[in-house]
């Protein structure tokens, strides 16, 4: 049990800290989630892989720093405290590279990972449809093969598309065998959104932001190189991915704790009853338990204990403790809390928490079979 | 006479005239078009007509002469419509303020006859309505302050039908009024608020309640599961049980009560918490159909949650009760 | 809408609570549902019959006073306010004596009510059994029909049955027609406890009352005089009676009012951090916001539309206010709060609230079901 | 040298030695024994032989020489079998303070051996464990106390395992104890706490995980219901997320952190609210079964309520915390 970072770690955080100190836009950027937004961030995150801070726990060949987990938490938690603009490239970064680094080829890794890292090519996800939300299975787009031309061709509908209307690819499940029982039958697949018989339309999100987007996919064709996995092993590809979402990488610590610290700083900044006052107490207890817990967890990957489904109850913590945060905040605004702002934005924005990369039903559900054994149901 | 709690046949045919009027006439559309900056004047025109604006003043002074038990269980509509117009500010609170006052400034007139709409200032100079109103009262006291004609910016909100407005300056110009009406009117906006966010959290469940029966993952209706349900099931509870309480505070505003202000706090913090715990239940069991501004449920999240900011909030709320129950 | 009582009901009002400051027992009565203090409620209980406070609400002939639906709120009011002793008569009274008012013939009225509001006959509620608990349908104890001595032979184990070891009699549901569906061929009994065959065990229960007991009956003969409704349609008639267990008879508001109000003056008594200050606010309001559904409820009744699922509702709402109210008296006893005494008590049997009468998760299935209209799931 | 959250490989021994041999002489039956007034000597021997009673104490003064982060990990195993003998009282709170303070009044040997069990005097003058205890020690400050053979009398509890006894008079015979090593001793009692709450409320899941999977209703297991399902997977969410932080207050406390105060009130916040919502759930869950004190629910949810309030209580932590972040 030691709870220190070492020399060589603590050093890493300083030179992060600097760099971001020096380089924050100040002030924030707009929302990443709208298309005026999209391009300052393009922007920010391009200086970011500059100067090697866009991926830093990837290999150096793919535009990282070989940073080891501690350091990647290190990272993030500084990236959190400078209040650096949010990554428009965590779908890719954060999701589909960890899929590519256990399933891909060394070819599409090559080609997909620097790219990425670089912002240029711009990843959103496909899984959701319109009649398959928390019931991931149910999938219906489908992909046909094509033989003659060595690939596949895609033909549905992808809905909720975070960041669709301004990404460039898209990956995500199709069902390549219709007749095969549900998980079974589906294959991931990589696709640029610039295809041939490829339309997106963007929508309208709770925060107001114009992120989220249908994708329409008419007889696409995609060459066998852009399956990732084999052809109807995607269900297990793609749960890899959703742990990914779920757990540790999608939602570190950093970001809470910085969080809860701006909201004391809001309580400072005014009278604020006992009540909120508890609130705000309650919010940095949350985020400093869900820091103890990641360190516990990544010391049990590091040391080859498999996080099984502790990313359940990971993103059960982070996203209750993120709405409750907001909660309290909206409350110590009073009526401010109407003005379109970072904070009632962030309230918006944390309700998706409980519903986005699987409810959090179906992670209580996760988390009472698997965890602690009781039937189906 | 003895204890009868329910309205009275006028009440609920008055409270029945209202929602009828509001099923057609107040669909989402209208709430929609709100957010697009219209003024949503046809509506009002049919709400001075049902006679609403002068509900709540003295048959002498040309109104009905209604009392707060009526305009609760109307506000419970106006609430569960989302009108886009400054409804219960006008109608339960500037009208009878102004009646009782000795009509100061002239304004009765205009008010019952459906001319002037009246919005409320904020604590931090934000009147929500500010920018569909004519005249703008400031119920903070010492005085009444008539801000009509104030310089007053529009503020980019996340309710964007109310015609959010921010005062440029602090409210002058003030009229003195009787320290117990202003009171009163205080209690009667709170009471307000508290009423519609009834009407809002019902409206919120009854589109979960239709959404999850339709709605299938798994090959069964979302609305079989047992976590939906009983979500839905606790927040249908609280609900329940804020609207008597609400009626009962109009009861005790009504009749000069000695315990009005405990039991309006009473009903506003049932209300707001009731509102607060549906909404969340409403966007969390429709799940990413909830987030979408496409889908009609933010339009009356985003209502519950706006209204529940404009006041003094829950805390001030309880620490009445605390007060008045020595704790 | 007018929520004053009549000049009447206040002079009621008046009478109630003179006679009740005068005669409520002072220092409090021991525990009924321990045998000691099960002696000295039942002189309580006759003292009350004497003066005709025992069941105010039902006929004179039986016992009672006629008195209105309001009177028995304001009486159960004044009964929780001066802190008179828990009815240990409450099983029959306020459970069995509905049943028998709706489904009884007018012998059984005639022979049970008014030895009941007497407390010469005490009745204990025989529904649970090791299998049948939150599944009140799966009930095995069966009576066989005996033509010749024109009764019933009754056999089977009931369980859970609280005072069960100082009563006189049992109601209860036995399986008259086995090959029926689980809820048909059930029959309502009514069982002298001193029956041949009739052994009664009393056991703990977590406030360390021993207020529980197994019933077993073996080949227990009842006469056909003891049948209530119909044989076979027993379950319609203990409905009937759940429903009074769940809503307004078992806890009236009054109750509720009075405990937040010996909340306050615990909170009163020393210093007390706002959080707990906020519970007593919140147990208080709580209790307010039930006494006024219950008025609601009344007036609904009183005018002739039936209460429906509201019963559930009641029961959700006074159950979980309950325990809370409870918890903050806990917090604020502190250290005291595990010395026996009457506030560990009553929090440990406000424990009790969400599972007897029917489980919480059976009341808001019934909620979703019958108000919302939700599919059975 | 780098982060590294879990325990060594002797830590991890050591607590699976206590995991150990309280499974086999610390089952329920042990506990219902101490509520007849058995005293469980037997179980105390074991413990001491173990080393425990010495575990926090220097090598140089007698014992093992052995850090918070252990003792935490073993009061885990000692909350999950409900011991009924001052453990923590003695092991991790007084051995410690007893061996830093100079050993005055001279009971570090007894305490070593096993001979003396030392019970601490809590905020109204009860001592849980004073009838089976040789020293009873006041940390309230300013001095440190000895109160062996003071007249006290046995108190009738929720929890009746624990030897309950209020003194019939305030602390006296006090002897100088540096402040910071009564602080300390104050926040060691207080992480004692935190560490048997997490230990109980696992104890409470595992009984209701095993209960609800046996037990059948409306044809199914009732641990297949959705609504028990999610009840217990909040509750195992709380105590799998408190016991990190206890391990951590350990650490801080072990290694003189300056923020040691803020993290042992963070881990008994969350201790707190983990085992309480964890009694809630398993007593819940397991219907009438769970209220009857045949069954062996009881023992482990009257322990942690016991616990639970033996201390400042929860917001005297929160307290700590605000003051810590500056709220």
């Amino acid at each position: 049990m030691d709870l220190t970072h070492s020399r060589e770690d603590e050093e890493f955080r300083a030179e992060a800290r600097d760099w971001l100190v020096a380089n924050v836009p100040d002030p924030p950027l707009p929302s990443g989630d709208t298309r005026a937004g999209f391009a300052a961030h393009l922007e920010w995150e391009r200086r970011l892989f500059a100067e090697g801070w866009s991926a830093v726990s990837w290999p150096r060949r793919y535009g990282g720093r070989d940073a080891s987990l501690w350091r990647w938490l290190i990272f993030e938690e500084e990236y959190a405290r400078a209040g650096a603009p949010q990554r428009v490239t965590q779908n890719g970064i954060f999701l589909l590279a960890p899929t590519l680094f256990e399933f891909g080829t060394a070819e599409q890794r090559d080609r997909v990972l620097p790219a990425m890292a670089a912002a240029e090519q711009l990843w959103c996800q496909g899984w959701s449809e319109p009649g398959a939300g928390s019931d991931l299975a149910a999938i219906t787009s489908r992909a046909v093969r094509d033989e003659a031309a060595g690939g596949w061709r895609l033909t549905g509908q992808k809905t909720w598309t975070t960041r669709g209307a301004f990404c460039t690819h898209l990956f995500g499940l199709f069902r390549t065998d219709p007749d095969a029982p549900r998980h079974r039958g589906l294959t991931y697949f990589l696709v640029p959104l610039d295809a041939p018989g490829v339309e997106v339309r963007g929508f309208g999100r709770l925060d107001g932001d114009e992120g989220f987007a249908d994708v329409f996919l008419t007889d696409v064709f995609v060459p066998d190189r852009d399956v990732v996995g084999r052809p109807g092993e995607g269900w297990k590809v793609a749960m890899a991915t959703t742990g990914s979402e779920r757990g540790l990488t999608l939602r570190p610590p950093g970001r809470f704790l910085a969080a809860a610290e701006r909201l004391a700083e809001l309580a400072r900044s005014g009278p604020a009853p006992a009540r909120l006052r508890e609130g705000v107490v309650r919010a940095w207890i949350g985020a400093r338990a869900y820091d103890l817990y990641t360190l516990q967890q990544v010391t049990g990957m590091l040391e080859g204990r498999p996080p099984g489904a502790a990313a359940s109850l990971n993103k059960l913590w982070w996203s209750e403790l993120d709405v409750r945060l907001h909660e309290t905040a909206r409350e110590l605004l009073g009526p401010e809390s109407d003005v379109d702002g970072l904070w009632p934005r962030g309230f918006l924005f944390s309700l998706a928490g409980p519903i986005y990369a699987g409810t959090n039903e179906i992670q209580r559900n996760i988390v009472a079979e698997r965890v602690l054994g009781l039937p189906r149901g | 006479m003895t204890v009868r709690f329910a309205l009275t046949t006028d009440q609920a045919a008055l409270r029945d005239a209202a929602r009828d009027l509001l099923a057609t006439h107040c669909p989402p559309g209208t709430v929609r078009e709100a957010w697009d900056g219209k003024p949503a004047d046809g509506l009002w025109r049919r709400l001075a007509d049902l006679g609403l604006t002068g509900a709540a003043v003295p048959e002498e002074l040309g109104g009905l002469g209604l009392s707060d038990v009526e305009m609760a269980a109307v506000l419970v509509e106006v609430g569960y419509a989302a009108v886009p117009l400054p409804v219960a500010e006008t109608a339960a609170v500037a009208a009878p303020l102004l009646a009782a006052a000795g009509d100061p400034g002239g304004h009765l007139a205009g008010v019952l006859g459906g001319a002037t709409r009246v919005a409320l200032a904020g604590r931090t100079r934000l009147v929500p309505y500010g920018g569909r109103a004519e005249l703008v009262l400031d119920l903070a006291g010492p005085g009444l302050a008539a801000l009509a004609d104030l310089p007053a910016e529009p503020v980019p909100a996340i309710d964007g039908s109310r015609a959010l407005v921010r005062l440029a300056e602090a409210p002058g110009g003030a009229f003195e009024v009787d320290a117990g009406a202003l009171a009163l009117a205080r209690d009667r906006a709170a009471l307000a608020v508290a009423a519609q966010l009834v009407g809002l959290g019902r409206r919120m469940l009854d589109l979960t309640v239709a959404y999850v029966r339709e709605r299938h993952q798994f090959g069964v209706p979302v609305g079989g599961f047992q976590a939906v349900k009983h979500r839905l099931a606790d927040a249908t509870l609280e609900v329940e049980f804020a609207e008597p309480a609400v009626l009962q505070a109009a009861w005790a505003a009504a009749t000069g009560a000695p315990t009005r202000a405990r039991d309006v706090s009473t009903a506003y913090v049932l209300a707001a918490e009731a509102a607060a715990g549906a909404a969340r239940a409403a966007i969390q069991c429709h799940g990413a159909m909830g987030y979408t501004v496409e889908y009609d449920l933010h339009l009356y999240a985003k209502r519950a949650w706006a209204l529940a900011a404009d006041g003094d909030g829950v805390d001030a709320h309880l620490a009445r009760v605390a007060d008045a129950i020595g704790v």
